[in-house]
């Protein structure tokens, strides 16, 4: 077991993933001799060659279009965006190839591949560098979405993407990538991509969030235990699509109240997936209107104001303490 | 030399073989085997008239929308008589012909255009993928295929189509650069019919050429009479064979013509004459390579005939075939397959209250 | 007044715009001499000529990429994207430019311009031509998204989003294109582009719909008052995003019960955001967890199936009884 | 002649006027008048001490990630410098010494890169797009600017700026297609630096030039020396002047180099040698047209100093004026601020939201 920050676990799960197989495959920009511009695939051209850590003109329809073509062939190409916000750019081969072409060729085809992008804010970075729009993707019939909170989980969760016979949207948090370590085991480990995860428990209420929000959830959580004694139960989604409603929905029928948290936009965003889902399978164990704590119906500002525009601990519980209001 | 010109030493060939007055360049004759001779005016000969069999039914509303080939025959059987049948071949949406010299049966074309998600299926040993209708967007897939063949040293090649106006995509751009880049094993196939729906051919793109584009990647490209069944035989085996000796991509242009409408659902009077129509009927290339068949004498008028009936009999039992399984009514859990490998539980959830929907309604419909 | 098919309707407000104002240009796909392969821009090129009602090769991102540029000099392009399941070639143009430069410039530079794509199914139409993906465009801040449900409110719309000084995203259910007529006046009428509709009043349940949706909800709503004398409430949104939510969540208020329709796929989908604003602003009023009908989240099937994959009036009608029983 | 090659009229020239050793080639050396040429020369010194003071202010952590333009001075300033004011610039993320020529203000740069949205504002006046940050994306822009003028018949021309990297980009493709079908007045400036962070020029793409990318579109295409200022205003001058001519668009290569980091979250070391950066160091623009100045009799020595204080004490202002306004807690209400027109209702509610939290938490503040 070493402490690693999530770029060095999933550092760790792309390596161990290609020397177990041969078939998986590293390609984007920059990610062979430069390792990455966050340097998740630090050091994989030196061990595995050019042809395993492949450096690819700029061009993001052509990344993953070529993905494609190579999980049809049967290897695992992992994809890399350079950020989630030139994702677009390859958005109709995502959505009209990748996601579809084993249902188009009744399963004789299939796209095993992993598109990987880091996204999210607080890092203090340009314009298209911040933002959280996972929504998009989690719409998308045919594809998974998945989205780690923390090194450990990461590494677990790039492992079983890798190995998913379906094609993986897998977002990183930037914010989380170098802020704080875990210990990961040497040894490769499997998280499901159908399961959310059950982080802290508790009696008064339900705070589901994923990816970088997870720690200012954890943060409130604990602010709200030791200054107003109440018990927040937290769940990190780490699936966002194909939505895993059981745990949440078994978590607010004992608490009556939920908070969903997200960085993205408001309206249209994950946590509208969430509440109409707990209003679905946990109406009449309500007791409050559930709300959202998430980012703005606005662009993403440039990172002197980001600190406004992301949600924090402060903003959590005191959402929380509204909803236990009533 | 401060202001001085490039020696580019690229050059964009154009070639015809057997013109369309039926003159042969014999120099330029590819040796097709007698074997390969028939198969190929066999092959051409049924997919004209299946074209036109599917053309009919879909008048009477008995399949849905499709887009015709003819016209095409020629530039697109040229094109895949070169490959071998374990190369992959990427298809656009108008490649029928194509596609039957690959082993697609023509009963899954009726079943397909009349809305049958079955007739996708492709069997194990095909190494073609599905009909793609985003225009463009199957070249990075041919490219893909390519990169694991060679990564794989396979000695196999990827063949992919598009049309005129797919080259004005942004992914037959990057699919280009990256097969150029990487020096891949993958023949890029343009069936220019002219027209892009309504645009014609001259307004889609400023170049004289479409071969040309390839001469932004130091790629190979050439220009093929396309209602000529040699010269693009003869260019695409020479793409191929290059491909598959590790010499990298070609950018074929075939110069053909869309003698039909863009699908049952376009009305090309809107756009274009009928006198250019006429212009190219001239040019058919059918009738141009059966000729040249006659003529190397594997094939005279009483084996036409006979083909024909052949023809019209096969494929009046794949109309049978596939209208008995369209009065069937297909099953509605297919709705519900082939989404992923293992249905995740909402859709399990979304299947079982469709379940009970459909119980419901037959429940209702029992009882009026 | 004359009878008016939508595809008509549309048409005159195109017409009309480009009399009264010669900065409005249609552009796109075969939209000049063919007139739009359903015919929306007949007749343009003949009034306007070519560079009116250009036919611009085939390329979306360039189609819309060059509409942000035309907009920004200060004319009012209407793009036409052929299907809306073409659109995503363009989406990062929509996304990273056509949302933001207003923002990015301090308001110095603006994109009125409307891009429009028929969407939606039940025309027996090939893959790719009957999605409904509207949600991808909601989540966008920055942008208008509008569908109507009729001739007249389609032409009002349209009139209203060629004028409006942002960007609209407006798409056309190609279900309602020819399905049947409307008096629509010969003079300009228009619509808010921030204002639903309430198309029937009710007050034992409160259904929302939109576009193609609209007609079998109506219907459902029909059989409903027939046959079980259920008085349904149908709230037409007209607008998607910016969301107009006064209407619906004052609805049911009334009601306390809630269905809302639409044809896209379920999870993530526009109806999450609907259900929770329902939630959000109307929680103490609602008697019974509120039903989506929607489609479901596979890929839309080729036609022979498609009528098992839309939601229909009985759909509707079952949802409705099922959310009243409790 | 059936397998012929095609007489295609294209040609990409290749431009150097001042060449690195100092040597001027009269023919075709561009009259700069007596204002410009210390005009371009001022411009340019500031540039480069502006990027260096930008490059050290980062390093202390004053300002944010931005990417350095050392060593393409010349080739961004010869190419500006052949518009007028109200003719159209569409830069891409790399260009700041040409949005300084073009009327951009030193602290807005500051104020960009640590993050404040105000420094994005843009002058009524000015006809200069802002940053674009998605490559190859603002390409289109250009076009549609350019579609513009010649539907307004106005007498401007839309210039636009991208890398090499940027030329694999469907969005590159789309754009030159649409210039060259339109036949618009646009002039596609690449400023091939060699390097699209990691990725060196022969990885990007197999061509041996950028420029030939044009015969694609049958648009004039011309490779110059993007370290000589005077080259790359030769041919851009020409390119503007066609363009407002009616003749349409013009790419031009200008073959420079990224003498510093990508941005400065880069790590060059990685991927390229000291030795390569040295290579071009004697290539360096600001040098080579500063000696050409002098050569001119517009420079001495003495002015060269005086420049350089003068320079020093503007940039020195600069960095106070923006370091104020840095100091200054930004407005928080600004979030929401330029994204409608009219801001709707939704958009008002989550600004209420908002105020009421920053008051509550200015309360708590207050209280402990
Ligand atoms: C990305 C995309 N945009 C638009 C369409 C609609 N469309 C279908 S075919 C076609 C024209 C294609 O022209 P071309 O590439 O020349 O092929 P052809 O139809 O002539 O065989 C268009 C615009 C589409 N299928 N995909
Ligand atoms: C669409 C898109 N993909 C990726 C990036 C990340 N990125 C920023 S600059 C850059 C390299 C650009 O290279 P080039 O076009 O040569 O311009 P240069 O940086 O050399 O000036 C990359 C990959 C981006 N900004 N936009
Ligand atoms: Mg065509
Ligand atoms: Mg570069």
């Amino acid at each position: 077991m070493a402490k690693m920050t999530m770029v060095q676990a999933l550092n760790l799960a792309l390596r161990q993933r290609m020397e177990a197989d041969d078939s998986v495959i590293v390609l984007g920009e920059d990610v062979g001799r430069d390792g990455g511009v966050f340097r998740v695939t630090d050091g994989l051209i030196d061990q595995f060659g050019e042809n395993r850590s492949v450096d690819t003109p700029l061009a993001e329809s052509a990344i993953v279009g070529m993905g494609i073509g190579m999980a049809v062939f049967g290897l695992r190409p992992v994809c890399e965006m350079q950020f989630s916000g030139f994702s677009y750019q390859a958005f109709h081969q995502i959505e009209s190839h990748a996601a579809r072409l084993r249902r188009r060729s009744r399963g004789r085809f299939t796209v095993p591949m992993v598109v990987r992008a880091p996204y999210g804010g607080g890092v203090r970075a340009l314009e298209h560098h911040s933002e959280s729009r996972e929504a998009f993707y989690a719409h998308i019939p045919g594809l998974k979405m998945v989205i780690p909170s923390g090194p450990r989980n990461a590494r677990a969760l790039l492992v079983s993407a890798i190995e998913d016979p379906d094609p993986v949207i897998f977002f990183e948090p930037k914010a989380v990538y170098r802020a704080f370590r875990e210990e990961v085991p040497e040894a490769e480990e499997r998280l499901p991509l159908s399961r959310s995860q059950l982080v802290r428990e508790g009696r008064h209420v339900t705070l589901v969030a994923y990816g970088a929000m997870v720690r200012p959830t954890l943060e409130a959580a604990d602010q709200l235990q030791a200054h107003s004694g109440i018990e927040a139960e937290v769940i990190d989604l780490l699936t966002i699509s194909p939505i895993d409603d059981e745990l949440f929905t078994a978590s607010v029928k004992k608490t009556g109240h939920a908070v969903v948290v997200h960085e993205a936009p408001k309206s249209f965003g994950p946590g509208a997936e969430i509440i109409a889902r707990m209003m679905e399978k946990s109406f009449y164990y309500l007791e409050a209107p559930i709300i959202r704590v998430t980012g703005y119906d606005t662009m993403f500002p440039l990172f002197a104001r980001e600190q406004w525009y992301l949600p924090n601990a402060r903003r959590i519980a005191r959402a929380v303490q509204e909803t236990l209001k009533h | 030399m401060p202001k001085s010109e490039l020696e580019l030493p690229y050059r964009i060939e154009v070639l015809s073989v057997l013109d369309e007055t039926g003159h042969l360049d014999q120099a330029l004759e590819p040796e097709l085997t007698p074997e390969m001779l028939p198969r190929l005016h066999r092959t051409m000969l049924l997919g004209r008239r299946f074209d036109e069999r599917m053309l009919s039914l879909q008048r009477q509303g008995r399949i849905g929308t499709f887009p015709p080939i003819k016209g095409q025959e020629a530039s697109q059987l040229g094109a895949v008589a070169a490959l071998e049948a374990n190369d992959w071949m990427v298809p656009c949406f108008r490649e029928m012909v194509a596609q039957l010299w690959r082993g697609a049966r023509l009963e899954n074309f009726l079943l397909y255009y009349a809305g049958f998600d079955e007739a996708v299926a492709i069997g194990a040993e095909q190494h073609d993928l599905p009909v793609s209708i985003p225009v463009a967007s199957q070249l990075p897939h041919a490219v893909g295929l390519a990169w694991s063949i060679k990564y794989r040293n396979q000695p196999q090649v990827a063949m992919t189509f598009f049309g005129d106006g797919a080259t004005s995509e942004g992914d037959f751009h990057e699919a280009l650069n990256f097969a150029s880049v990487f020096q891949l094993p993958v023949v890029f196939v343009c069936q220019n019919n002219q027209w892009a729906i309504s645009i014609p051919r001259h307004r889609q793109t400023h170049s004289r050429t479409l071969a040309q584009k390839a001469l932004a990647y130091d790629m190979p490209g050439i220009q093929v009479d396309g209602n000529d069944l040699l010269a693009v035989f003869r260019a695409a085996r020479e793409a191929v064979e290059r491909a598959r000796g590790g010499g990298g991509p070609t950018l074929i242009e075939c110069v053909t013509y869309r003698m039909s409408v863009h699908t049952t659902a376009d009305d090309p009077s809107r756009y274009r004459t009928d006198a250019e129509v006429e212009e190219w009927v001239k040019r058919d290339p059918l009738e141009r390579f059966q000729r040249y068949c006659i003529d190397k004498g594997v094939l005279d008028q009483t084996r036409i005939e006979q083909l024909e009936q052949e023809i019209a009999a096969e494929i009046q039992e794949a109309v049978g075939r596939a209208e008995a399984k369209m009065k069937q009514e297909p099953d509605p859990m297919d709705l519900f397959e082939h989404m992923y490998d293992q249905l995740p539980r909402t859709l399990v959830e979304q299947r079982e209250a469709f379940t009970r929907q459909l119980a419901a309604e037959r429940e209702e419909a029992r009882h009026g």
